[in-house]
């Protein structure tokens, strides 16, 4: 009962939500609706007893990654609202319109089967947190070694974009060419 | 509590993870040493990147097929060899572009060279797993890094050609998640082989067609993107622009490798499955994809836009024979991207070698056809080269692309598309004109400007290169056969 | 009863409103909430998915979908960044030096 | 010298990347050395050939890639050794006639590389190693049109260029199919020729491969509706272009039908026989009327040869020895004589830079002696008994006249529209006072142009009246052919329709 | 015997290279003299012959080599010297040394004298070629031969200028060689097929071979071979409708028509006709046909040359006249006859041309006989020459024409088709007319030649000597008929007279006298005495349409020349460039605008893009759910 409670009003929540964040003007009002939208989706996920994956998505999406939008919001000054000439209205919403009804529909086919079977079951008499950590320490040991990676990559990448290296372009800068030759010169004598 | 796991160490078989491995740490070694010492020269790095791919092309080559590994995460069969060294082999080719006689934004960032080393771990990664999560995650290793490749090229159209191929790619990774979603609702797995069992026995409930046509469409998507199939391929041509030529030469055809064998083992098995209406629409892409590519090119005024667009079109050739799901077909497609990527790097090193820091002949474009324009009085050798490249594309024999385009277009007949065949060999008549374009450019126009700037960023290295290139366009009659041989032996040993 | 439907149909809803977002935004920062937005939908099937089938995998895609949409904003940002510095604009509608 | 075919096939493409090293000024004379030496091994071909063997000699084999059933597989018969010895020729020739100042190195290399492929097409007995040269030798010849033409030349190559790419791709798919089909059949890969005759397909697969080489041969040919590119070619090819096109690259195309077509198909061929006759009829005297329109002298001739090549298709399919064997000849004769056309208005140009009848009239008073040889290849054109011109031309309209008579007395016009204008070109621009004061100081043929003509005109003479060393090889292996072409056939109508030498069927 | 078949077949040969070889060089007299030695050598070469002949009765076989052998098709260069071709040999060697040293005389000013004789031996040697093969792709051979000579004799003063049809109705030398080579190729492809048909039917091209199989043969195999060939027969003879060409190739020099459009080349119809005698005697619809069309020939080309003013086009209708004669005794089974006129003709008509040469000479070209008369003072030996000829035409006994065409009346009566006859008779008055008519306005009445400044003079000596032995043959030949019909009937069926004719024969000769000898006087009243010109007549329709040869050169432009040309420039620039060419850019052209369009969709904008990417994924999608839906 409470199930059914938390699940429409969490649903009716994200939605409303997730449409401010999608259809408003003003990138401050977007990106709370889109934050608090992620607060409620980690209610799905506790609701679904996935508590570690709740705890994550709070952690990561609600602290990290809105944190970083924030900053890169008062960087590029964009708290004013944005004048954006959208596309369309009609082909947005009709597009928009018709992958929800090909997903609902598709959503609604019975995809359900009994016959299948866990292949990593979960364990509730020992948590969430246990059951994720061994089965993503055994089974998913390479995908969560390469996430490491993945994220090593995003931080030099951040890094590297983000410094002050990248303001002088050698790519356009004929004159380096000139430094080098010189220095080659000079080593030469 | 639950039971501590207790996991032997030879059923994890970690040498299936040891060429990745080679190459990260090879990434990790070159942060380090810039940790060290700053200010090394790019030659240094490139040497390290070209050392360090080496070995694991001989990891590579030392893995034997059919094995899994890592509690069958990884998965070493014949395709995932074969790709895993065309990817390998792709980067050794590629990464000593670097070593041009001016400087470039990129090269001078040790971090470049790391990044590049990660990315070819996340398209090995690519190639060697069959599980969706490991796929997804190296394939966000490998496009994270080449997003960032592309724009530290640093000027304005390589941060347009990121944010292009970036924005469209997370649209993409969206499309990719929820097609993985679908399946795993279907199947309550994500490794494929799972997948396929469960499918099978799920193939004959009623209702569920929309699901599964459903599920291959989300993916088909994702996967179009990468392969820059008809109509998700609308960044090629700008991030081809954008990034340098060595990077865009290696975009066109590295990730499409490994692209190439994700939709291999995904569409595969819905098409070995029975689900002949993946097939259909898989063909029907390609057609539109080769067609479409071909008639853009046509109309371009820049070589390496038009570049862009053939690889398009190249792509779709390949999907096509990826739809006939045949051992040939599969075979195919690898002959054809080796084939493909010597001409490819020879063509896109002579762009690189003859780019300038200033765009002389045209505000928009570095590589206009005018640049080219009587080529054969400036650089008879380089016109000539060029010109090979360009028939080899065009695919005049004997040159290295026309047996993968025969192969390809065999491979087809066999599968009885004749149509097909004959689809792409139209097609290959009108590509023909826009890779003439340019050799009449080269060989019967009088040059525009002054003679020097054409070959403005030569050196000794890239002529290696492009020598090897010319080499291997030239005589690729002597090795299509072990190239053949090999590769048959290999994907048909994984069963596809 | 709340089913496995009814989750899955709320992550088509979200997906959808993502895709919205993406095809209407023409501010890139906004276009990147839209894809966030699109990845959360997804991850709400996968949660429930997992959940109904007692299975864990699903949360494990879950899981390595937030990397990766953490992954995606800081190299998103980078470029964003460099771009803001070079353009004083995140206006898609100003990034069409390439075309044809 | 087992391996003479491939000397012959290799030799001018090493001269040729030697050739980057010779001197600008030398280049010339190595060309026409190299040439010459090629010439000589062709003749020495012919000297060794088995005149008596109607089967393939001096074969080569080397698998190249076995797995895909291609190899490097080279022989000659009584129907290639001529054309190979006329493309040498022609080459040389036209190397010896040469008359292009600028970048005079560049054409020789290009030449060079131009006869190997050309060699190659003819030599080959491996589908795919034919492909390679036919579709190689595209691209000296779009250099050639291209670098040194006229004004539209670039238009003019590039259409060259991918009408026969496209057409040629068409054909591929067919060798392709061909292949499938022998693998389907014995479980190995093969593309060499001499397998595929081996195969008996059915009747529909046979209409379905000869129309797809169909299109790639007619293409090349050109035959009516496709040969718009030719005018083109022609008309903007400098006379060395020109003259290698007409002589040798045109013969691609029939030669093909003859290698490929009709021992692979004989009974689509036989089905083929009406609508490839009525195309051809319409070839010759459509052309020929639109040559007589001309106001170009080299547009006529460019026009008159697409009319011959429908007289050499016509017999082709006759499908019997002498129609078959008629072509064959044909195939030489207008390759010396149209090229040997080509060289003549090439010599006009030169001088008077400009190609219009009307800028002449009267050439005969000032030039006698380019009037005498271009009047008796012009009769060579016409068919004149006792010219190489005739000897072809008789034996396929006495060959096609056993298929349909009606269609033989429509093609055989061609020895009236072909007279009316031939004869009219004669008559604007060497009969008549001579109207333009810029004619009247012409220099009649030098040395340089008398050396590469006078080969030409005995050969015209020689062939005429004496051409039985040519037929009797040709005879030979056209006998085989038909004869294992009756065997294949599976429908009684090609049984019928194919007609075995009586002499053959002595033997037997 | 083999060595004097091939002196009589290659001195003229050797002639003609000889000459070439002095082609480009100016005049050199030795050249024509050489020339006409190597042809007396080729004639003596050919009586010899024709002696052995006589006296062996055996015909001689050579075959010299292999020509064309491909498939069953086998093709000697085969010879054969029997009554028939010894006949020819002999009239065409004869005919043509006289018309060799004649014109040494005639082109004794011409620039291209040298050039001329290596054209006029290489006639020669077509002509012995066409005569002597045996078999009919050798015919062939001597049939183009004969035709490219021709072409180039007609055209020999290739650099007169065009002119309008109403200035000279052969346009110009170059024209009218055009024209005859055209015509002729249209007659050769009936002669092509007719050998086809052979070929096909027999398996060989062999005359013997091929007349010992014709009885095996289908009738209607038979007829259309015998047509077909007749055909080719009808170009070379210049038989209606392929007639026109033979008046204009008076545009070549005069020795030329005398001994190519007179003489030789176009009886080489008649010649085939006669040589292929088995197969036209098996169809005796075609030879009816070709005796019907020979009569009405001969009389459609006389009535032409009763208004005509040209000098060499009167004797060129009337030479077609003869020709007509000639078919129609053909036609009529009377082969030996046929081939009897023949030679005769050539005598007094090769005679007749030379003497007009003379008279050309003399006028400087002038070619009007209303503007000559009273030239018999200045031109005496041209005179006798012309006259003696103009009666042998005309059928006075005993001069050569009375006795053979004399015959060919007498056939046409024997044979019943008292149709022909009378035609014939007829035109045996009207050839009589038109002879002396000439004759007289050139020769006789006051010399209105004066009034346009020329001095004719006698041709030199020698070539009225070498003019005797045409004389004294068309003045004797007649005598020879007995013996010539016993040599040539050993080969040619036997043509004898029926009783009834035979009673009759004084009568019907009488009646062909009367008439000739009415056309002579009737020429003498009119034109005797200098000319009278009456405007009336000559304005007359039916005048005119005679003067305009029926208005067929005409008809033949505004049908055929005209047309065509027309059409071909309409397919050229109409079907060949705006629908074939056309087609195949606007392929091209279609798919370069739709490239132009598509590249349309890549705007540069990232939301464009996405919108792309999000559209193909929905449009995918909604493909999905409907093929699932549908099942």
């Amino acid at each position: 009962m409470y199930e059914q409670i938390a699940f429409y009003l969490f649903s009716m929540l994200t939605v409303i939500l997730f449409l401010i964040t999608v259809m408003s003007k003003n990138v401050l009002y977007a990106m709370t609706s889109l934050a608090s939208g992620m607060v409620l989706i980690s209610g799905f996920f506790f609701i679904l007893g996935a508590e570690f994956l709740g705890v994550v998505q709070l952690i990561v999406y609600v602290g990290a990654v809105m944190a970083l939008y924030s900053f890169a919001m008062m960087f590029f000054d964009a708290t004013r609202s944005i004048k954006e000439k959208n596309t369309s209205s009609a082909l947005v919403f009709l597009l928009g319109g018709m992958s929800a009804l090909v997903l609902v529909l598709m959503f609604a086919a019975p995809i359900f089967s009994e016959n299948i079977q866990a292949l990593y079951p979960m364990h509730p008499e020992a948590g969430n947190a246990q059951d994720v950590g061994i089965v993503l320490f055994t089974k998913y040991l390479i995908p969560f070694e390469v996430a490491a990676v993945m994220l090593l990559v995003a931080m030099i990448a951040g890094i590297i974009l983000a410094g002050k290296k990248m303001d002088r372009s050698l790519t356009q800068d004929m004159s380096v060419d000139m430094e080098k030759e010189i220095m080659i010169q000079k080593d030469a004598k | 509590m639950l039971e501590p796991i207790k996991v032997s160490l030879e059923s994890l078989n970690l040498i299936t993870l040891a060429p990745m491995l080679i190459a990260i740490v090879g990434g990790l070694i070159i942060l380090c040493i810039d940790l060290f010492k700053e200010n090394l020269d790019k030659s240094l790095y490139v040497m390290l990147t070209i050392l360090i791919l080496v070995v694991d092309f001989g990891l590579v080559m030392g893995l034997n097929a059919n094995e899994r590994g890592f509690f069958d995460v990884m998965l070493i069969d014949g395709v995932s060899i074969v790709s895993q060294l065309l990817i390998v082999a792709g980067s050794i080719l590629f990464i000593p572009l670097g070593l041009t006689s001016k400087r470039f934004h990129e090269y001078e960032y040790p971090e470049f060279f790391a990044l590049f080393l990660f990315m070819v771990a996340g398209f090995q990664f690519m190639a060697a797993s069959d599980n969706l999560i490991l796929i997804l995650v190296g394939l966000e290793t490998a496009s994270l890094a080449l997003y960032t490749l592309i724009a530290m090229h640093n000027r304005s159209d390589s941060y347009e050609a990121a944010v292009k191929y970036f924005t469209m790619g997370a649209l993409a990774t969206a499309f990719y998640a929820m097609g993985s979603a679908v399946v795993y609702g279907l199947t309550g797995s994500v490794e494929l082989y799972q997948v396929a069992q469960t499918l099978s026995s799920r193939l004959n409930e009623p209702g569920l067609m929309i699901a599964i046509f459903g599920s291959s469409v989300l993916l088909l998507s994702a996967l179009a993107f990468k392969l820059s199939l008809f109509p998700f391929h609308t960044w090629a041509p700008d991030v081809y622009q954008g990034a340098s030529a060595p990077l865009a030469g290696y975009m066109s055809v590295v990730p499409k490798i490994a692209a190439f064998v994700v939709s291999l083992r995904i569409f595969g098995m819905y098409i070995e499955l029975g689900v002949e209406w993946v097939r259909v629409i898989i063909l029907i892409i390609a057609v539109l994809t080769m067609t479409l590519g071909n008639i853009m090119a046509l109309v371009q005024e820049d070589v390496k836009r038009m570049l862009a667009y053939s690889s398009i079109s190249h792509a779709g050739f390949v999907v096509a024979a990826l739809a006939l799901d045949t051992t040939e077909g599969n075979t195919s497609i690898f002959l054809y991207y080796a084939l493909f990527m010597f001409t490819n790097l020879g063509a896109f090193a002579m762009l690189w070698i003859s780019r300038h820091k200033q765009r002389r002949f045209d505000d928009r474009f570095d590589n206009p056809y005018e640049k080219f324009a009587g080529l054969i009085n400036i650089m008879p050798m380089g016109a000539v080269i060029m010109a090979l490249f360009m028939l080899s594309l065009a695919g005049v024999p004997p040159f290295s692309v026309f047996w993968g385009k025969i192969y390809v277009m065999q491979a087809a007949v066999n599968a009885g598309y004749v149509w097909l065949a004959i689809v792409m060999g139209l097609n290959s008549a009108i590509a023909a004109y826009y890779y003439l374009k340019l050799v009449v450019y080269m060989f019967l126009k009088e040059p525009v400007k002054s003679v020097d700037v054409v070959y403005y960023n030569l050196s000794k290295p890239l002529m290696v290169i492009i020598g090897f290139a010319t080499v291997a366009t030239v005589g690729a009659i002597f090795y299509v056969q072990p190239l053949i041989s090999y590769f048959y032996y290999m994907i048909s040993a994984s069963g596809y | 009863m709340i089913g496995l439907s009814h989750y899955l149909v709320v992550s088509a809803l979200l997906f959808s409103i993502g895709l919205m977002g993406v095809l209407r935004r023409r501010n890139l920062l906004m276009l990147f909430f839209a894809t966030e937005v699109m990845l959360n939908a997804v991850n709400i099937a996968f949660a429930a998915i997992s959940h109904f089938y007692n299975d864990l995998t699903g949360q494990m895609f879950a899981f390595f979908i937030i990397a990766i949409a953490a992954s995606e904003v800081a190299v998103g940002l980078g470029i964003l960044i460099v771009l803001y510095k070079k353009q004083g604009s995140l206006d898609l509608d100003e990034l069409t030096t390439m075309k044809g | 010298m087992e391996n003479i075919l491939s000397v012959l096939v290799f030799f001018p493409a090493i001269a040729g990347l030697l050739g980057f090293v010779v001197n600008k000024e030398s280049a010339r004379v190595y060309g026409v050395t190299v040439a010459a030496i090629e010439f000589f091994l062709s003749l020495w071909l012919w000297f060794a050939f088995d005149n008596n063997n109607a089967g393939m000699q001096f074969v080569e084999m080397i698998p190249l890639i076995p797995d895909f059933g291609v190899s490097y597989y080279l022989g000659v018969d009584g129907i290639s050794l001529f054309i190979v010895i006329m493309s040498t020729l022609m080459t040389l020739i036209g190397m010896i006639s040469m008359n292009i100042a600028k970048n005079i190195k560049n054409m020789v290399i290009t030449l060079l590389f131009l006869e190997m492929t050309m060699v190659g097409v003819f030599l080959s007995l491996d589908a795919i190693i034919f492909y390679l040269f036919w579709e190689l030798s595209l691209v000296p010849m779009l250099y050639i049109i291209g670098a040194w033409g006229g004004p539209l030349r670039i238009y003019a190559s590039i259409k060259f260029f991918l009408y026969t790419f496209m057409g040629s791709l068409v054909m591929l798919v067919g060798m392709l199919f061909v292949a499938y089909i022998y693998h389907d059949l014995t479980g190995v890969w093969s593309f060499a020729l001499t397998d595929w005759y081996a195969l008996v397909l059915p009747v529909s697969y046979q209409l379905w491969l000869f129309a797809a080489f169909f299109i790639g041969f007619a293409i090349k040919v050109p035959m009516f509706p496709f040969h718009t590119w030719l005018p083109y070619a022609h008309g903007q090819a400098p006379t060395i272009g020109s003259v290698i096109l007409a002589a040798v690259l045109l013969k691609m195309g029939t030669y093909g039908f003859v290698r490929f077509s009709l021992p692979m198909f004989p009974d689509a061929s036989v089905i083929a026989i009406t609508p490839i006759a009525i195309i051809s009829i319409i070839m010759i005297i459509y052309t020929a009327m639109v040559a007589y329109a001309q106001k170009d002298m080299k547009q006529v001739i460019a026009y008159s040869s697409v009319s011959h090549m429908g007289i050499i298709m016509l017999g082709i399919f006759a499908m019997n020895a002498e129609g078959i064997g008629g072509s064959v000849f044909q195939m030489l004769s207008h390759g010396i004589v149209s090229g040997a056309l080509f060289m003549l208005v090439g010599v006009i140009y030169d001088r008077r830079h400009t190609k219009m009848m009307d800028e002449f009239g009267g050439l005969a008073t000032v030039m006698p002696k380019y009037a005498l040889v271009f009047g008796i290849m012009l009769m060579a054109s016409v068919g004149l008994p006792l010219t190489i011109g005739f000897v072809g031309e008789f034996l396929v309209l006495i060959g096609f006249y056993n298929v349909s008579p009606i269609m033989t007395i429509l093609a055989g016009t061609s020895i009236i529209v072909g007279a009316v204008y031939m004869l009219s070109v004669y008559k604007k621009s060497f009969f008549g006072p001579v109207t333009n004061e810029a004619n009247r100081t012409l220099q009649d043929l030098d040395a340089k142009e008398t050396i590469s003509l006078v080969p030409l005109v005995l050969i015209v003479v020689w062939l005429g009246v004496h051409p039985k060393p040519v037929l009797e090889p040709i005879d030979n292996s056209v006998k085989a052919m038909l004869s294992f072409m009756d065997e294949k056939a599976i429908t009684q109508e090609a049984k019928e329709m194919i007609k075995v030498a009586k002499s053959t069927q002595e033997i037997k | 015997m083999e060595n004097l078949v091939y002196i009589a077949l290659f001195a003229p040969l050797v002639s003609s290279l000889f000459a070439g070889l002095f082609g480009m060089s100016p005049r050199q007299t030795f050249v024509g003299i050489v020339s006409s030695a190597l042809l007396f050598v080729s004639m003596s070469a050919s009586l010899m012959l024709a002696y052995h002949v006589y006296q062996t009765g055996a015909p001689i076989y050579v075959t010299m080599k292999e020509w064309i052998s491909m498939g069953d098709l086998f093709i000697p260069f085969g010879f054969v010297v029997d009554q028939v071709s010894v006949t020819m040999m002999g009239v065409v060697t004869v005919v043509s040394t006289v018309v060799h040293v004649y014109s040494i005389g005639y082109m004794d000013h011409d620039k291209s004298f040298n050039r001329f004789f290596s054209y006029l031996s290489a006639f020669v040697f077509s002509m012995m070629v066409l005569v002597m093969s045996d078999n009919f792709a050798g015919l062939f051979i001597g049939w183009e031969g004969v035709g490219v000579c021709s072409w180039l004799l007609i055209g020999f003063w290739y650099h007169k200028p065009d002119q309008s049809r109403e200035e000279n109705p052969s346009i110009s030398p170059s024209w009218a060689a055009n024209e005859a080579f055209i015509v002729n190729r249209i007659a050769d492809l009936g002669m092509l097929v007719g050998i086809f048909i052979l070929y096909w039917n027999v398996g060989s091209l062999q005359y013997s071979e091929v007349f010992a199989a014709l009885p095996q043969l289908s009738e209607i195999i038979l007829t259309t071979a015998a047509l077909a060939l007749f055909i080719g027969a009808m170009g070379k003879s210049a038989q209606f409708p392929l007639h026109t060409w033979l008046t204009d190739a008076m545009e070549g020099p005069t020795p030329v028509s005398a001994l190519i459009h007179a003489a030789t080349m176009v009886t080489a119809g008649v010649f085939l006709v006669i040589r292929a005698n088995p197969l036209f005697s098996m169809t005796p619809e075609v030879s009816f046909f070709i005796a019907a069309l020979g009569t009405f020939v001969a009389f459609f080309a006389a009535s032409m040359a009763l208004v005509n003013r040209d000098l060499k086009r009167i004797i060129a209708f009337s030479t077609l006249s003869q020709l007509g004669y000639m078919f129609a005794a053909a036609g009529l089974g009377a082969y030996w006859i046929a081939l009897f006129h023949l030679g005769a003709h050539a005598f007094f008509k090769a005679l007749l041309f030379l003497g007009a040469g003379n008279v050309m000479h003399a006028m400087h070209d002038e070619l009007d006989i209303f503007k000559m008369g009273g030239l018999k003072k200045q031109m005496k030996w041209t005179y006798i020459y012309m006259g003696l000829a103009s009666l042998a035409l005309a059928g006075i006994p005993p001069l050569a024409g009375f006795f053979s065409k004399d015959a060919i009346i007498e056939t046409a009566f024997n044979e019943g088709t008292l149709i022909l006859w009378i035609m014939l008779v007829v035109t045996a008055g009207m050839t009589a007319f038109y002879s002396f008519r000439q004759v007289f306005l050139t020769f006789h009445g006051d010399e209105r030649y004066k009034a346009f400044g020329i001095h004719p003079h006698e041709m030199y000596k020698f070539v009225l000597v070498a003019l005797s032995p045409l004389a004294i043959l068309a003045a004797i030949a007649g005598f020879f008929q007995g013996g010539f019909h016993d040599f040539v009937t050993r080969l040619l069926p036997e043509y004898q007279m029926s009783e009834h004719t035979h009673h009759l024969a004084l009568v019907l000769g009488a009646i062909v006298l009367t008439f000739a000898v009415g056309g002579i006087a009737l020429a003498y009243k009119k034109y005797a005495n200098g000319l009278k010109r009456d405007e009336k007549t000559e304005n007359g329709f039916l005048y005119k349409l005679l003067a305009n040869q029926y208005y067929i050169p005409h008809l033949y432009e505004e049908i055929i020349s005209k047309p065509y040309a027309m059409i071909s420039d309409l397919m050229w620039k109409s079907v060949d460039l705006k629908i074939v060419d056309a087609t195949v850019d606007g392929i091209a052209k279609f798919l370069y605008k739709s490239g132009d369009g598509t590249r349309k969709m890549q705007t540069g904008n990232l939301s464009n893009y996405l919108n792309w990417m999000a559209i193909g994924g929905i449009v995918l999608l909604v493909i999905a759910m409907l093929s699932a839906m549908l099942g």
